[in-house]
């Protein structure tokens, strides 16, 4: 058949009384024709995530309700079906795969019995036709020992081959329609890189329409052939992956378009200050002891050396359980290292006990990743940025002065102080985490995936913050990241990390322009839309 | 390189903050399971309070000439100096000719405050225990043994023991009732402690160099209020079951301190003959307790949607 | 596996002894002599003391404590103070009642509530939902003997249908068996149906917000599938939890439901020891309710693998 | 009114609970036509009747063990296990003769060689019974059936304490147990009366069980209170145990059991009006309620103390309270009974009248300044729960300072042994209930005992009353005895050792199918016959 499979017509979704917006989505209107991949691309709260569930009819029943348009598959209006047939739709016509596999996968049944659960419902093949067509197409995704596979529990895997038994269970009864709802973000890059190149290629062989669903310019570059740019509720943009992402026209697309970070890093200049902060040999081993048998140690850091100047940004990237975060944490002594050195401001503080350690507190502050977590929702902001300096014996008016100063310095205003966090956006929560920490006049901040949780837009400004601190008050910044674009952006010196090791260490413009170990190569292979340049413009 | 000055608040474009919440207050004063539970248990309180005034006779006074009169009966009785006093028994009187109401009046006030006081005991001592047992490693492992220990013990037979072996009293019932519940709070502190003590704003304080006495009150503590309240309430109301059961086992608070639960008790041999002994105390309970309940569970809701009752 | 089973059970030991030096300390701490009441009437001071001496009561606390502590490890639990019986035999020939008492109710309240709560959470907001949460608060609010006592008034001395009191062992038949422990059963189920009801429908609740829930519809799985294959699985664990926990709740029930329907089982043993200040059986009785407790949250715990793959241990 | 509702409902109750009775009831299962299933006022636990006063066990006493003489239906002393018996003209000598085929329930002879050591550890531990040994000599086995009780000097009451009808009881066991220490219980419950203990199907708390001794031999007479023939007409008698009054009655009436030795007086008018239900007062001479005063702690050390409580209490309070059916309760100031051979009036003419106004005056005369009275109150046994609180109120009416504390009876027994002063554990005054047929004179009334430490609890010490108690064991005639009677009362009346606060009967109930239950201080359970139907 020709024409669209899919075509979105005016669609408008209201939303329950008392929110921000009448509509979570406005007159939006698009299509995916069979073998093209379109990309939904916007921040949180666009509502690209609530136009893929209308499709699906999968809106939270009584609060979210398609109130205009029409939703058109292979010409058959899915607002106006009844539910047994929108059943008989799901799964052989139109099938979807979601962001967290984890959770998206029912932890109790076996995968093998997950993908059947589908042939189940809408076949009527015996149990031995099922396993065939179930082991097949758990091969055609290409997850190693599909035999042994099928009767694994999902948690038994790793993400990677969680979200392709997704896929697989997605694809088995080859529906016309795909939709991927950020079906990577929960996932380490070179996984991602995988999944993307699986999406595609599955896409290819079976000429599946896709709308996927993304905030990362990045991966759009990789498999995007038309884009769909949505802000608040409202398509803003469409058109194809090139002209988009080469020449956007519309304010917002340009200005998500020049947040996202290059992956050339800046050049600069050497920093000469005196070392901050040093760590000899630090290690941390989880596990171990047991009461009748041994358990078994996970090695979370080992031999970690890396050293913090005065002024300088060192970046330690690293997929998630590569101990970049452990080394954060001890660094801060939020958990005691169980071997090696942290010399902060000539003094070892690896083994000190809470009450020795907390006059050098002051010496080191850690920003989270979790701006809604980072902050006490029982305390005004002011109440918790004092907290510290009143602590080492600051006077509370004292302390509010600074406050006050801190705020405008972070670019809140200072009448904020007595507010509470829910009253604050992500991004300005994390603002005043970063006050909160200069309150304490810190020589060394820990950024601990500090801007992972913020939108791009968000991202680039608190990244300049970041920046601008750093060099007010010559600050040694540890910063966090699993991301390279944002590693490139800000960090004089980068430290790889693998499995708790430091794999390769040196200059930012180094490690880029020519990566020694193989890992980091890796990391950069997987970089989506790596040899993709963004517009650059005002 | 814009100054960080120049970037204002509205500079975060597609970063708005989260709609305002409607307060707590609000919320509470919308749940019909509070409005309710509270009316209720407010005019329970009330009637005990006021009990002097509305009863219609010292509920201890005995008058074996008038014993096991039904409802709505009237009796007479020769004071000392010889006057006879008239005295209507809106629920009858009980074996001794004691008058049903005046007991289950004053009844409110002993079985509401064994109730509130349990809870407020259970809380305040679990809170302490529990708070210190989430924060400190080394004592957690000595203080959830011993807490064990207590669970192990079935609540019933324990508040038995108790009561029994020392001498049936007001105070004896109360501890009885409060031993076997303080294990409970405990567990549910620690567990509280032990998630919140995670949390990175708990992790920033220390990192900021906030004592641990400090950051327990300031930071951890606020965060097992709510479920307290909840678990409060619950312990309330099964500690006024827990006494009514106690009498019924014939071990409860002694009979000259009217509870509704010894009016009950000392009624019950006679449910098919006088059924109103049982009957009135009776509804009054099931009434407060029910309402408390109701009052817990529209706080759970409200205040604490993940915690389940006696979990 | 089969270690951590030995670890908890390792585990168990010192919380058993805390509960055995409570008990004792308890017991010996607090008026009332067994002695002067075994004594009787116009027995004098000189004859008590004498009972007294031969039950051992006149050694210091501690030294009766390692006696008895002695004699439990031995696996000697001791001979009643009253009746001519050790406290072997008093317990076993009480166990049937309670036991089959208990294992009745908790099928009973099993049966009932998982149903209701189930229906409960997938109607949430709905009158069904309001009645099954109306029913389990009300479960809890009423004492299990007037509970009791209407049962009995209606259902046997109104109707007839069943025996007022009593019990029949199972030797007697099945039948007389189980009919005299309809009453006891239910009235005893009461407030554990609505405990269980209340759980199943909060963790069902819980799971239904899953995403797998939304994957499984959007497999186009039917509701009903979704609710008994997919949620109810998953929310087995807390369910089976509460059950655990109920036990406890159980057994206290169980000394009430006894009273009233006077079935002779562990619960009025413990009254009656209680009263009579008969301290070995009390000893006896406690602690092993106590082990009874623990073992049965260690199965509680091990059921879990069985629900859930991603427990194990 | 409201009767007339009630009868009608629990009739429907009766009807209603009997059609279903043929499934409900699986006891009956097994011979339920043959079986007494019967509710006793409490559980059997103790087992040693010498070693314990509770009547309880003396009920199980008089179901397996056998006595020399008894009591019969007119009060006068039949020979039971004994055949013939002569007194020589000294009145110093006693022979008896054992009449024949005598067994044990192991089918062994009763000889003179069980009698006599049953005779001394009787003796060792009932008041009466010491008082008694007190006057023999020497006691011998002329030969298995013939034994001889030589005295010291004449008294009247050998015989009429060898058929002592209530607690202790002089039953008779077998030489081995009977040599047991009189102050360890018996661990062997052989005897050789008309039912067998199935000990193996006693279990405590649940019911006790006895089966008819087929080697038994009844005399030939008619059972008359407990004298007569003993015949078991019932195969099997169960002792069941529930413990809830309410729902003893509820089974009864549906037919579950046949017999409640003393049902909750409030509940009589629901067997009452039930006419497949009779009630009859097995035990004639009744029970009579008694405050007992702790003599050695003021307040009550001082007898114009304790005679001011005699003047302030009036019976008919406590009875109402307690029984409040008059047709089961008789007011009564004769300390020795109503209805018996010693009953008298002398010296209590103006007391139990609440008088406050007297009772003020004494205890101003005495200088009593408001120690407060310890009373124990037991809460779980119904015929006593309401006497405490009526002391109390009487007792405060008249100026005294009450401290009631309420405890189970347990509690009580347990308490009223220490001679600490009340505030440390101690006590002031109890209320109890004695069976008439224990107190119908001065020696075995135990609470007339005023020897001091050597008196049951309360420990009274009267010289005076002591030595009226010597000189009554030592009365030949009854007219003697009489007078002496009246004295004590006299003294006692200006002394109290105690207060007798009123008779009082409790009668039994069964289903109309129940016939032959005899009239005794003890309910017993031969010539009981189990007829068919509801």
């Amino acid at each position: 058949m020709s024409g669209p499979i899919l075509e979105i017509r005016n669609l408008t979704v209201g939303l329950p009384k008392g929110g921000d917006r009448a509509n979570a989505v406005e007159n939006v209107s698009f299509h995916v024709n069979p073998g093209e991949i379109v990309c939904v691309v916007g921040e949180s709260g666009s509502g690209k995530s609530v136009t893929a569930h209308s499709v699906m009819g999968l809106l939270p029943k009584g609060q979210l309700k398609a109130t205009g348009g029409e939703i058109l598959l292979e010409g058959e209006n899915v607002l106006t079906a009844t539910p047994s047939r929108l059943r008989a739709l799901r799964g052989t016509r139109m099938s979807m795969i979601f962001q967290e596999p984890m959770t998206a996968l029912n932890p109790v049944v076996t995968c093998g019995a997950q993908i059947d659960e589908v042939l189940q419902i809408h076949t009527d093949l015996g149990a031995a036709e099922r396993k065939e067509k179930v082991l097949a197409v758990m091969n055609s995704v290409s997850l190693p020992d599909p035999e042994k596979m099928f009767d694994a529990y999902p948690h038994q895997l790793s993400g990677g081959q969680r979200q392709r038994i997704m896929i697989a269970q997605a694809l088995v009864l080859d529906p016309a329609l795909l939709i991927a709802d950020e079906p990577t973000t929960a996932l380490d890059v070179t996984t991602q890189a995988q999944i993307l190149k699986l999406v595609s290629e599955m896409q290819e062989r079976r000429g599946t329409g896709v709308l996927f669903i993304t905030h990362d310019f990045g991966v759009v570059a990789e498999i995007a052939h038309r884009v769909v740019v949505m802000q608040k509720g409202h398509v803003v943009e469409a058109g194809t992956a090139n002209e988009v992402l080469k020449n956007p026209q519309h304010p917002y697309t340009k200005m998500l378009i020049n947040a996202v970070p290059p992956l050339t890093p800046a050049v600069r200049d050497e920093k000469t200050g005196p070392v901050a902060l040093e760590t000899v040999k630090l290690c941390k081993v989880y596990g171990g002891g047991g009461f009748f048998q041994k358990k078994r140690e996970v090695r979370a850091a080992s031999d970690v050396d890396i050293r913090v100047r005065r002024g300088e940004t060192l970046g330690i990237v690293g997929e998630s359980g590569s101990g970049k975060s452990t080394v954060a944490r001890c660094i801060a002594r939020l958990i005691e290292p169980s071997s090696g050195g942290i010399v902060v401001d000539n003094m070892d503080i690896a083994r000190l006990s809470e009450r020795q350690l907390r006059p050098h507190r002051k010496h080191c502050q850690i920003v989270f990743q979790d701006p809604y977590r980072s902050l006490n929702p029982r305390r005004s902001v002011g109440a918790s940025i004092v907290e510290g300096p009143m602590n080492f014996g600051v006077s509370a008016d004292a302390a509010h002065a600074k406050a006050r100063d801190l705020m405008k310095l972070v670019g809140l205003s200072p009448d904020a102080l007595d507010r509470y966090p829910h009253q604050f956006s992500g991004g300005q929560r994390q603002r005043i985490c970063i006050a909160r920490a200069l309150a304490m006049e810190p020589e060394i901040l820990i950024a601990d995936e500090a801007v992972s949780a913020l939108d791009v837009s968000v991202q680039a400004q608190v990244l300049d913050l970041l920046d601008d601190v750093r060099k007010k008050f010559d600050l040694a910044v540890l910063f966090i990241t699993h991301d390279l674009r944002v590693a490139a952006q800000i960090c004089d010196r980068i430290a790889v990390m693998q499995n708790g090791v430091v794999v390769e260490h040196g200059k930012t413009v180094d490690v880029f322009t020519n990566p020694q170990h193989a890992y980091t190569r890796s990391l950069f292979e997987a970089a989506p839309g790596r040899n993709f340049e963004f517009a650059r413009v005002a | 390189m814009t100054a960080p000055a120049t970037t204002t608040p509205l500079a975060d474009a597609a970063d708005t903050p989260a709609p305002a919440k409607p307060t707590v207050w609000r919320k509470l004063f919308r749940n019909p399971a509070v409005l309710t539970g509270l009316a209720i248990v407010l005019v329970m309180v009330f009637i005990g309070l006021i009990a002097p005034l509305i009863a219609t006779s010292d509920p201890s006074a005995i008058n074996p000439a008038a014993r096991n009169r039904l409802p709505m009966a009237e009796s007479s009785m020769r004071a000392d100096d010889g006057t006879r006093i008239t005295v209507k028994h809106w629920m009858g009187t009980d074996t001794l000719g004691r008058d049903v109401f005046s007991r289950v009046v004053y009844g409110a006030r002993v079985s509401i405050f064994i109730g509130v006081a349990v809870a407020a005991i259970s809380i305040g001592v679990g809170l302490v225990v529990g708070l210190l047992a989430g924060y400190f490693r080394w004592l957690d492992s000595v203080i959830m043994r011993i807490m064990d220990g207590l669970m192990a013990i079935p609540a019933i037979l324990l508040a038995i023991a108790v009561v029994s072996l020392s001498r049936a009293g007001l105070l004896s019932v109360i501890i009885a009732i409060v031993v076997p519940e303080v294990p409970r709070v405990v567990r549910l502190v620690r567990a509280v402690v032990l998630s919140v003590r995670e949390e990175p704003y708990v992790e920033a304080a220390r990192v900021s160099g906030t004592p641990t006495l400090k950051l327990l009150i300031r930071h951890v503590l606020p965060n097992t209020v709510a479920p307290l309240i909840v678990q409060g309430t619950f312990i309330c109301a099964s500690a006024i079951l827990v006494e009514a059961i106690l009498s019924f086992l014939g071990i409860g608070i002694p009979p000259e301190i009217p509870t509704w639960g010894n009016i009950m008790a000392e009624g019950r041999q006679l449910f098919r003959v006088f059924p109103h002994n049982i009957l009135y105390p009776g509804i009054f309970l099931a009434l407060t307790v029910l309402a408390v309940n109701m009052l817990g569970d529209g706080l759970r809701d409200t205040l604490d949607p993940k915690m389940e009752k006696r979990g | 596996m089969l270690s951590y089973i030995l670890r908890r059970l390792a585990a168990t030991v010192p919380v058993l002894f805390t509960v055995a030096v409570m008990v004792f300390l308890m017991l010996r701490l607090t008026p009332g002599d067994p002695a002067a009441i075994i004594a009787g009437d116009n027995a004098t001071s000189q004859q008590i003391l004498d009972i007294r001496t031969k039950l051992g009561l006149e050694q210091p606390v501690l030294q009766q404590f390692f006696i008895w502590l002695g004699s439990i490890l031995r696996g000697d639990l001791g001979e009643s103070f009253f009746f001519r019986k050790t406290v072997w035999e008093l317990i076993s020939e009480r166990i049937e009642p309670t036991l089959s008492l208990a294992v009745l109710t908790i099928v009973l309240a099993v049966i009932i509530a998982i149903p209701l709560g189930v229906v409960a959470a997938y109607r949430q907001g709905t009158w069904v939902d309001r009645l099954v949460m109306g029913f389990s608060v009300i479960g809890f609010s009423v004492p299990v003997f007037v509970v009791g006592y209407l049962l009995v008034y209606i259902f046997a001395v109104k109707l007839g249908w069943f025996p007022v009191q009593g019990y029949q062992r199972i030797s007697g038949g099945l039948g007389p068996w189980f009919r005299s422990l309809v009453l006891p059963a239910f009235t005893l189920s009461v407030i554990y149906v609505a405990l269980i009801a209340r759980m199943t429908r909060t963790s069902v609740l819980e799971v239904l917000s899953e995403d797998y829930i939304r994957t499984a519809r959007a497999k186009g799985q039917t509701e009903v599938k979704v609710l008994f294959q997919h949620a109810l699985k998953n929310a087995a664990v807390p369910i089976v939890t509460v059950v655990g926990i109920g036990i406890a709740l159980l057994i206290g029930g169980v000394v009430v439901t006894e009273s009233v329907y006077s079935i002779p089982g562990l619960g009025r043993l413990t009254v009656d020891a209680v009263l009579a200040r008969d301290f070995p059986v009390i000893q006896a009785i406690i602690l092993s309710f106590s082990f009874v407790y623990v073992l049965i949250n260690l199965l509680v715990d091990l059921s879990y693998t069985i629900f859930d793959p991603r427990i194990r241990y | 009114m409201k009767s007339v509702k009630l009868s009608r409902r629990s009739v429907v109750a009766g009807a209603a609970a009997a059609s279903a009775l043929a499934g409900t009831t699986g006891a009956s299962a097994q011979g339920a036509a043959n079986t007494l299933r019967v509710v006793m006022h409490s559980d059997l636990r103790i087992v040693d009747p010498i070693w314990t006063t509770a009547y309880i066990v003396r009920n199980h006493g008089y179901m397996i063990y056998d006595t020399l003489f008894a009591l019969d239906s007119k009060g006068d002393v039949q020979p039971q296990m004994v055949d013939k018996f002569t007194v020589s003209d000294d009145k110093l000598t006693y022979s008896f003769t054992l009449r024949d085929g005598l067994m044990w329930h192991d089918n062994t002879p009763v000889t003179t060689a069980d009698v006599i050591p049953s005779i001394r550890r009787w003796g060792a531990r009932d008041p009466l019974g010491q008082t008694v040994l007190g006057f023999v000599a020497s006691m011998d086995a002329k030969d298995p059936k013939t034994f001889e009780i030589k005295l010291k000097e004449p008294t009247g009451l050998l015989i009429f304490a060898l058929g002592k009808p209530s607690s202790n009881v002089p039953f008779i066991m077998p030489k081995r147990v009977a040599e047991t220490d009189p102050n360890t219980q018996i661990s062997e419950f052989v005897g050789s009366g008309p039912f067998v203990f199935q000990r193996d199907e006693w279990r405590p708390g649940d019911k006790a069980v006895y089966t008819k001794f087929a080697g038994y031999k009844p005399r030939s007479e008619p059972a008359s209170g407990l004298a007569g023939g003993k015949v078991a007409k019932v195969d099997r008698v169960e002792w069941r145990v529930v413990a809830d009054q309410q729902q003893a009655v509820n089974a009864l009436l549906a037919g579950e059991i046949d017999i409640i030795e003393s049902p909750s007086h409030d509940l009589l008018p629901l067997l009452k009006a039930d006419n497949n239900i009779k009630l009859f007062n097995w035990n004639p001479l009744g029970n009579q309620y008694t405050m007992r005063f702790n003599h050695t702690t003021a307040p009550f050390n001082n007898p114009k103390i304790r005679q001011a409580a005699l003047y302030a209490f009036n019976q008919e309070d406590f009875l109402k309270a307690t029984i409040g059916d008059p047709e089961y309760y008789k007011v009564c100031k004769a300390m020795f009974v109503c209805g018996s051979p010693l009953e008298t009036m002398a010296g209590m003419e103006d007391k139990l009248e609440s008088n406050f106004a007297k009772a003020r005056q004494l205890l101003q005369e005495a200088g009593y300044n408001r120690e407060p009275v310890v009373l124990l109150h037991s809460t779980d046994l119904q015929v006593l729960t309401n006497l405490a609180p009526v002391a109390k109120s009487l007792l405060e009416r008249a100026g005294f300072v009450v401290d009631m504390q309420s405890m189970d009876w347990q509690t009580v027994v347990a308490r009223r042994v220490k001679r600490d002063p009340p505030t440390q554990g101690g006590w002031s005054a109890m209320l109890t209930s004695w069976v008439s047929a224990d107190i119908l004179n001065p020696v075995m009334a135990g609470f007339f005992n005023a020897s001091g430490d050597k008196a049951a609890f309360g420990w009274p010490n009267d010289p005076e009353i002591e030595a009226l108690r010597a000189r009554f064991a030592r009365a030949g005639t009854l007219a003697e005895q009489k007078q002496i009677a009246e004295a004590v009362q006299r003294r006692v009346a200006e002394n109290p050792t105690h207060i007798h606060l009123g008779q009082w009967y409790s009668p039994g109930a069964h289903r109309s199918n129940i016939s032959g239950w005899v009239a005794t201080p003890a309910p017993v359970f031969w010539n009981i016959e189990k007829g068919r139907g509801a």
